[in-house]
């Protein structure tokens, strides 16, 4: 434990130094703007910190392997944060007194995050992911009034909390088949533990896909999202669908790959059952939702089964391909999420009333901006070309041709074209004339609108230079 | 004068676009200067043309610009004019002139005057492009022009829906006919590598023998056309029909030029079917029964127009007789007579119903023969012609069709007697015709008798009628020279007789009413049997059940898309998918675990590979 | 180190079972605090067979893996009890079935 | 450059529109026109200074350097993917006729649009760059973005400013394109991916892709997936369901561009890629191809002549004639695909006038149903004329373009198989029943009384000279098709080299 490993840990110990000023902060004077300004100020650090730490990567002892990859989906993980922030101010304003805490949960929960991300042992995924969670469960009960985020906190506490053991318990497993706790070790001994006790090893690792499956709301542990969607307040809510759910999936693929699991045949038949099912699922079940936010909670679940395709093609490619495949795809979609739950948040807050799709009629002619950004990010997430998300599909479609899964992107394209349906119900809805009351937002939602849309449409017409950045990861 | 021939069509063409474009802004004496003035000055320069042809029987061919130039496809806009040209050519700018300005007359009270003249100067350019058109391509631009001024015309009263149906009957009938001679088109082009009909014709001789079946089916195809616009058997049920048209139109082009097109192309294109004897004998046998068929419908008919209508087509199956006998120019003489006194006869027919405010039914007219005067005679001369009396024009070119017929190989006696007994048919429905229309008792007083614009016409066409019998056409070159033997004496004598005798029974039933045929036209038999003829033999209504109706149904059956309801299902699909999946999303938590738990056994039994294993 | 020595399978066996107690728990179980426990159960069986997997390997990292285990329970059982304060108040019930608003 | 100024001027005229409505309600109209007129007069400025087309040395179809303009910049170079346009004379009739039909639809504009008017020119001109970009793209991957990008203003102009039930049929639309979009994405993507294996480089470019070499069956999947993505576009036969909705429903602008233009790039797809990327593969698909043309003239035929909604029976009669396009494509030879170009361009006018006619009729009389009008000539004398004029320039009357494009594709297509031509003929016929039909049933018999009270207004001076325009082309295109024929035939002919001759080979097949 040198100087240079710290300098390598500045953005968790950076984070962890915000999470101690908000509470000696909130010990002295309870204050909601300042929070969010110390909160900004930490964040803002952070960034700086993970480009710092640059200079330093290593594998800081056995736990956290700090590299460019980890590193890039750490500051890109707190720009997300940082757009919660954003909406949160707003969201919480309207709150009783205690607001502060709200903030210190959510630095506490990109802490988790972090960690996850950089995990390379699997205690440290199970705290990252347990820190992560816990706060998470607050943050989405957090208002005091009304049923519904009470609800989801206490569905997604019991489920993941479900999740998580099956995830210990396989890992249990993996630990009794190889003796091994870091990814390495274990990818080291697989395929010899394999040919030991192939049973033991199987099932571990099937019970650790199932337990981070569910943190992924892949098909058929996704039925939570819809619900905790609905319930969480919007900006926990987007929070939810892409900081959590990309550390999760960052780590998942870290996992998979230094773990060597890809080698396993059986393994993979499994992940393809949950992809197919995720595509499938996903879009059917939006097909004809009313809320916006249960819509895009199932547009996710398909997201992540896209996603899945990736991973599977590990077992026919290098790794280098497919991580720069899923950089890309999971800054798109978080890009393109976040863009999605800013607007829902401007637009229609907490009020379940708003966040019915037709409230959305006429929001072309009421709110411009809003509706545009809107479009862009609905037309992303269709996948329509000079958007990110059309460059993102591009990635998923090129791995699977070149590892030849066909079957796998026929079901893709059935599913993309099903999606097409719901995406345009909702542009069409603000098409039509109404005359809808055009309450404002602040210049901070505003500017970060209007950055999420810039960014979608720069990542998919001029993606090159990001291209080339993410194949240096 | 050869370098100009191009004005002759391209003037009424001017003419007809100045009146569409500002028809409404002139005056109607304008309008009638600019379309009879317009076909009057191609009649001119058609005369000068003649003129010039008669003294050096020089063949025209002008080039104007290459149409289209794809692969060694190149069909150029380029004339050709020799000697039946010239026939056809006179015809249509002399008749036509004619009725251009009995018109002026008969259409003066008509609102659209302007849009009137327009469509017929329209007709008139086509139908000179039609007739001079050097190659299949062009001829059928004319084809098709003359198709679509007819629909135009026939539907000129667009007002009346029995009218918009009688035109559009008239296109889509004769397109059948078109379509096929279209196909005729492409088997040529594929198998000479041209179109232009005399290079092609040239070809041909190189190409096939006698008898060959290209040959033989490129004819059929282009018979097919040629029955369509000439309206004979089985596409001649338009022509009854489009005598919703303005009468002059019937004069024009239901009479004396369109329909006469479909000879014309046979004509035109002699040397190929003279490579195919099986074709010219079908033409021959279609032409025959057609005659016989029309002749009897004309019997029964009591419109005036319908009357006259049936007796064009039968007479047109005259040439198509004359056609399939290879008495070329006895067709194309007959075309040019028939044309004469056929337009007489419908304008004298215009000319009443001009007089009696449309009347049409002949049953209701009678006695004219004092009030209409000039009508009565040009009738008279009309009717004589018609039905081949010694000395009129009509005599000569039938006499000559029936005398070719019987030296027919094999079955030409027996295309005689038929040809005798159409003969025979038409001298009595014609003078039925005068009989009971211009004798007996008034029924209908004439509110006025014709002006002199419908005068002259009619006296001119008279005076063609009586000795267009004794030109000469100058197809001399066009066609191969016929043997000049005669058949024995008798034929003749009897073919000149017929008619007399006709005209006798004629006179006998409907004039001095002693041969009585009462008993037998009541007896059931004879009921039917007129029911038949008067129905036009019932094709209509076969056709009306076999393709009309069907296809009505068939378009109401499709109008739902069935191939629209195939994606619907896909959609059903989703839908239900999207029920049975929300419904799963009960909200129960224990529900969620349980699919949870479930999914964790898949899991690990595809992962531990069990499946292959219990299997 | 000597005394009863068990195999390994054994004790994984009794793991599992009580893992799948655990999860037969949460899946027939209305009430919120039954669920928690049942939650517990899972968690500890977890525990237990990494301290199993930790003996047979002889290395401490079991153990280690137990310790943080249980913090996590606590964590989780912690936030839970406070969200069921909060169920009773706002549904005047612990049964989950009734406090669902959420669906389709 | 030039050609990437055409679009970049549409792009920016169309935000100029849109701005400009803030200057005053009519102004945006003004702007469009005032924008597209710039680029079809900036076009024609720039081939002045090249060589006459006619003279034009034959392009050899995989080596740009011969074609009319070739413009190339990197773009995503990770895989190859560049921004490339290039111009032949296909490409370069296809994008006269767009930017001429572009401002006949601004016309048809004029007084339809009466809300947001602004937007809807903007997106008018957005969805004529997209339209420009289909055509001079030459990188695959660029195609398809331009592909996919130009159905979105068209989504909004439909879904805005459509009639009764626009909700539906813009929905159908974009669902049918992007669907065999996707189709198409996966096959450019395999293509891509089979050329780099084989050759170890990234590249999207026609010009490299044009020889690619790859297994039989490789060869006949890809080639399905363009083919079902243009074919859906194009559109033919059982892929058609989506048009007569769309066209019916969409504002007249939309239809005019709709049918004037966005069909045709799909014609435009099959011969510039379908055909000419997998030329055994196409060819030993030509037949089945062909029928379905067949299929698409009689069925669309037929449907028309059922139709009681004018609209509708006009977009059915765009289908049946589409099949001619497809019948001249796959029969591949220089005739029929003559024919099939000369058919994109004439159908293009005549369909584009008929819609016109459709919307001003709507325009007056606020409704399709042809069973409500009647007799309309006797008020609307001019409008009546014109009607007339287009019908039977449908119908296929020589001496008018369609004719010409008609015959030449049978002209063709009898030379390589004489059923399918017998089958596509009676097109002529049914063409004839349901034109004059709809000529019957809407300006002729006898004037129903409803109008006659309301007093229609006939056809204005902008109207009528925007019909001019089309008759006049129409009447030069079928007396004096040579230019455009001219224009095409080195393409074609150069394509033709590159498939060797699959005629020849598709005559021994049957």
């Amino acid at each position: 434990m040198n100087a240079t490993m710290f300098s390598a840990l500045a953005p968790i110990l950076m984070l962890s130094l915000t999470a101690v000023v908000l509470m000696i902060q909130a010990s002295i004077k309870r204050d909601q703007s300042v929070a969010w300004v110390i909160t900004a100020v930490g964040f803002l650090l952070t960034l700086w910190s993970a480009s710092y730490a640059r200079d330093f990567i290593q594998p800081v002892t056995i736990l956290l392997e700090v590299d460019h990859w980890s590193l890039f989906f750490t500051s890109l993980i707190l720009m997300a944060s940082l757009v919660t922030l954003v909406l949160s101010k707003e969201t919480f304003s309207s709150e009783g007194e205690r607001k502060e805490e709200y903030y210190l949960l959510l630095v506490l929960s990109v802490l988790g995050a972090v960690v996850l991300i950089q995990s390379s042992h699997m205690v440290s995924l199970l705290l990252g992911m347990e820190l992560m969670g816990v706060a998470l469960y607050a943050m989405i009960a957090f208002p005091e009034r009304g049923q519904l985020p009470l609800e989801g906190a206490v569905k997604y506490l019991v489920l993941s909390a479900c999740a998580s053991a099956m995830l210990l318990y396989g890992f249990a497993l993996i630990y009794a088949a190889t003796g091994e706790l870091s990814y390495a070790g274990i990818g080291a001994r697989a395929a010899l533990a394999y040919a030991e006790n192939p049973m033991l090893m199987m099932a571990g690792s099937a019970m650790v896909l199932a337990g981070i499956g569910f943190k992924l709301s892949v098909a058929p542990f996704h039925m939570w999202t819809p619900d905790v969607y609905e319930g969480a307040p919007t900006p926990v809510t987007g929070f939810l669908a892409t900081v959590s759910k990309s550390a999760v999936f960052v780590a998942l693929s870290r996992f998979y790959i230094d773990g060597a699991l890809y080698q396993f045949s059986g393994l993979n038949t499994a992940l393809v059952v949950l992809a197919i099912a995720s595509m499938l699922v996903g879009n059917w079940l939006a097909l004809r939702q009313k809320n916006i936010k249960r819509l895009l909670a199932y547009s996710s679940i398909a997201h992540f089964g896209y996603l899945l395709v990736v991973l599977i093609a590990l077992t026919y490619l290098e790794a280098d391909l497919v991580s720069q495949s899923i950089t890309f795809y999971l800054t798109a979609y978080i890009v393109t999420t976040l863009a999605a739950f800013t607007i829902v948040s401007m637009v229609a807050g907490e009020d379940t009333a708003k966040q019915n799709i037709s409230a959305f009629a006429g929001l072309f002619w009421s709110r411009p901006l809003e509706a545009s950004a809107l479009t862009v990010a609905m037309l992303s997430l269709a996948g329509i070309p000079l958007t990110a998300g059309f460059m993102a599909k591009f990635f998923v479609i090129t791995v699977g041709i070149q590892s030849g899964l066909w079957g796998l992107l026929a079901v893709l394209v059935i599913a993309s074209a099903i999606a097409i349906y719901y995406y345009l119900r909702i542009i069409f809805a603000m098409t039509q004339s109404a005359q809808s009351s055009g309450n404002s937002a602040n210049w901070q939602e505003k500017l970060a609108a209007i950055v999420l849309m810039a960014s979608i449409l720069a990542l998919g017409s001029w993606p090159q230079p990001f291209i080339a950045y993410a194949g240096l990861l | 004068m050869s370098e100009t021939i191009w004005l002759i069509p391209l003037i009424p063409l001017l003419s007809s676009v100045t009146l569409m474009l500002v028809g409404t802004r002139l005056k109607a004496s304008q309008v009638g200067a600019l379309g009879v003035g317009s076909v009057g000055i191609s009649a001119l320069l058609t005369l000068l043309l003649a003129t010039e042809f008669m003294q050096n029987q020089q063949v025209i061919q002008l080039s104007l610009w290459t149409w289209m130039e794809v692969a060694g496809f190149a069909p150029g806009i380029s004339f050709y004019f020799d000697g039946l040209t010239l026939v056809m050519m006179s015809v249509i700018t002399g008749v036509g002139f004619l009725i251009h300005l009995f018109s002026t007359e008969f259409m003066e009270k008509d609102p659209s005057y302007a849009r009137y003249f327009a469509y017929l100067n329209m007709f008139v350019a086509a139908m000179l492009v039609l007739v001079m058109a050097d190659n299949l391509l062009l001829l059928y631009l004319g084809w098709e022009g003359v198709g679509v001024c007819s629909y135009l015309l026939v539907g000129f009263w667009y007002q009346h829906n029995a009218n918009g149906y009688a035109a559009r009957k008239a296109f889509i009938v004769t397109r059948i006919g078109d379509t096929a001679m279209a196909m005729g088109l492409l088997l040529l082009f594929t198998e000479l590598g041209t179109l232009d009909i005399q290079t092609m014709v040239g070809e041909a001789d190189q190409t096939w023998q006698v008898g060959a079946t290209v040959p033989t089916i490129a004819c059929l195809l282009l018979v097919c056309g040629a029955v369509g616009k000439s309206a004979q058997l089985p596409l001649h049920t338009w022509l009854p029909d489009a005598m919703a048209g303005p009468t002059p139109v019937s004069a024009l082009i239901h009479a004396a030029t369109m329909v006469t097109a479909g000879v014309y192309l046979i004509a035109r294109t002699h040397e190929l079917f003279l490579l195919a004897p099986i074709a010219m004998t079908v033409v021959a046998v279609i032409g025959i029964t057609t005659s016989l068929m029309a002749a009897f419908t004309a019997l029964m008919q009591t419109d005036i127009k319908r009357i006259l209508a049936y007796s064009t087509i039968s007479q047109i199956g005259y040439m198509f007789l004359a056609l399939g006998v290879g008495a070329w120019s006895a067709g194309i003489f007959h075309l040019m007579t028939h044309a004469f006194f056929k337009a007489l006869l419908f304008l004298g027919s215009g000319a009443i119903i001009h007089c009696l405010h449309h009347e049409h039914n002949i049953f209701k007219m009678g006695g004219l023969r004092t009030r209409m005067p000039v009508t009565f005679w040009s009738f008279m001369i009309g009717s004589s012609a018609l039905a081949a009396l010694p000395m009129t024009s009509g005599f000569f070119s039938k006499d000559q069709i029936l005398l070719q017929a019987y030296q027919f190989p094999e079955i030409g006696p027996g295309l005689w007697v038929a040809g005798l007994l159409g003969a025979l048919l038409t001298a009595i429905y014609s003078f039925r015709l005068v009989f009971v229309v211009f004798f007996g008792s008034v029924n209908t007083e004439p509110d006025k008798d014709t002006g002199w614009r419908m005068a002259v016409p009619l006296s001119i066409l008279c005076l063609l009628a009586m000795v267009g019998g004794w030109f000469m056409i100058p197809v001399s070159e066009v066609f191969p020279a016929s043997d000049g033997s005669h058949p024995a004496h008798w034929v003749e004598y009897v073919s000149i007789s017929v008619p007399i005798v006709g005209v006798l029974v004629a006179y006998l039933i409907f004039y001095t009413g002693q041969l009585k045929v009462d008993r037998l036209a009541n007896s059931s038999f004879g009921k039917s049997l007129g029911k038949l003829w008067l129905s036009g033999w019932g094709i209509d209504l076969l056709y009306d059940r076999l393709f009309v109706k069907p296809y009505y149904g068939l378009a109401n059956k499709l109008k739902s898309e069935p191939v629209d309801a195939l994606y619907g299902l896909i959609v059903t699909i989703n839908q239900t998918l999207n029920q049975w999946l929300s419904s799963a999303q009960s909200g129960r938590m224990r529900w969620y675990i349980a699919s949870m738990v479930a999914g964790l056994i898949l899991v690990i039994m595809l992962a531990a590979n069990l499946p292959e294993g219990a299997l | 180190m000597d005394g009863l020595n068990i195999p390994l399978n054994h004790i994984l066996l009794v793991s599992s079972l009580l893992f799948a107690i655990g999860m037969l728990g949460l899946m027939i179980r209305r009430n919120i605090i039954f669920i928690l426990m049942s939650l517990e159960v899972m968690l500890n069986a977890a525990a237990l067979a990494f301290v199993a997997a930790g003996a047979h390997w002889g290395q401490p990292d079991g153990q280690v893996v137990f310790m943080l285990i249980l913090t996590v329970a606590a964590a989780e059982v912690a936030v839970g009890l406070g969200l069921v304060l909060q169920v009773q108040k706002r549904f005047k019930t612990l049964d989950m079935d009734d406090a669902n608003r959420m669906q389709g | 450059m030039v050609m990437i100024n055409l679009i970049l001027i549409l792009l920016i005229g169309g935000l100029l529109a849109m701005l400009s409505e803030r200057i005053s309600d009519t102004m945006p109209r003004k702007v469009a026109m005032v924008v597209v007129l710039t680029d079809l007069v900036y076009l024609l400025l720039c081939l002045s200074g090249m060589p006459e087309i006619t003279q034009l040395q034959a392009p050899v179809a995989n080596d740009p350097s011969t074609w009319l303009m070739h413009f190339k910049t990197d773009w995503i170079p990770a895989f190859g993917i560049s921004i490339e346009l290039a111009l032949d004379g296909i490409s370069l009739l296809m994008v006269l006729l767009t930017l001429i039909l572009g401002a006949i639809a601004i016309s048809a504009s004029w007084t339809d649009i009466v809300v947001r008017k602004g937007f809807f020119e903007a997106n008018l001109l957005w969805s004529l760059a997209g339209v420009l970009g289909v055509f001079m793209a030459l990188d695959l991957m660029l195609f398809f973005l331009f592909w996919e990008v130009m159905l979105i203003p068209m989504y909004f102009m439909i879904a805005i400013w459509g009639h009764e039930n626009r909700g539906y049929a813009a929905m159908k639309f974009f669902i049918f394109t992007q669907a065999s979009g996707l189709l198409m994405l996966m096959s450019i993507l395999a293509l891509v991916a089979v050329n780099q294996s084989a050759t170890g480089i990234w590249t999207f470019s026609y010009f490299d892709l044009l020889n690619t070499q790859m297994t039989e069956q490789a060869a006949h999947w890809i080639m399905l997936g363009f083919f079902i993505a243009f074919v859906v576009k194009l559109p033919g036969f059982p892929f058609h369901t989506w048009l007569p909705d769309a066209h019916t429903q969409a504002p007249t602008a939309g239809s005019v561009i709709l049918a004037g233009i966005l069909l045709k790039t799909g014609a435009y797809g099959l011969i510039r890629f379908a055909v000419p990327l997998f030329p055994e593969a196409a060819l030993d698909f030509s037949s089945a191809a062909m029928w379905l043309g067949a299929a698409g003239v009689v069925y669309g035929a037929v449907l028309a002549f059922g139709q009681t909604d004018f609209k509708r029976l006009i977009a059915y009669s765009s289908v049946s004639h589409m099949g001619f396009v497809l019948l001249g494509i796959y029969a591949w030879n220089e005739l029929a695909l003559q024919g099939a170009v000369m058919q994109m361009v004439a159908h293009g006018f005549s369909t584009a006038a008929l819609f016109m006619i459709a919307g001003s009729l709507q325009e007056r009389l606020h409704t399709r149903d042809m069973r409500e009008m009647s007799g309309l000539w006797q008020q609307m004398p001019r409008m009546g004329a014109v009607a007339m004029f287009f019908v039977v320039a449908s119908l296929g009357l020589p001496g008018l373009g369609n004719f010409v494009a008609e015959f030449l594709v049978l002209l063709g297509l009898f030379q390589v198989n004489i059923w399918i031509t017998v089958v596509a003929a009676t097109g002529l016929i049914t063409g004839a029943a349901y034109s004059l039909l709809l000529m019957q049933r809407s300006f002729q018999g006898q004037a129903n009384q409803k109008w006659v009270d309301s007093g229609l207004v006939d056809f204005g001076t902008r109207e009528m000279l925007t019909m001019a325009v089309m008759i006049v082309a129409l009447i030069f295109l079928g007396i004096y098709p040579q230019p455009v024929l001219d224009a095409a035939q080195p393409v074609l002919q150069s394509l033709l080299n590159l498939t060797t001759s699959p005629t020849v080979a598709i005559v021994e097949v049957m």
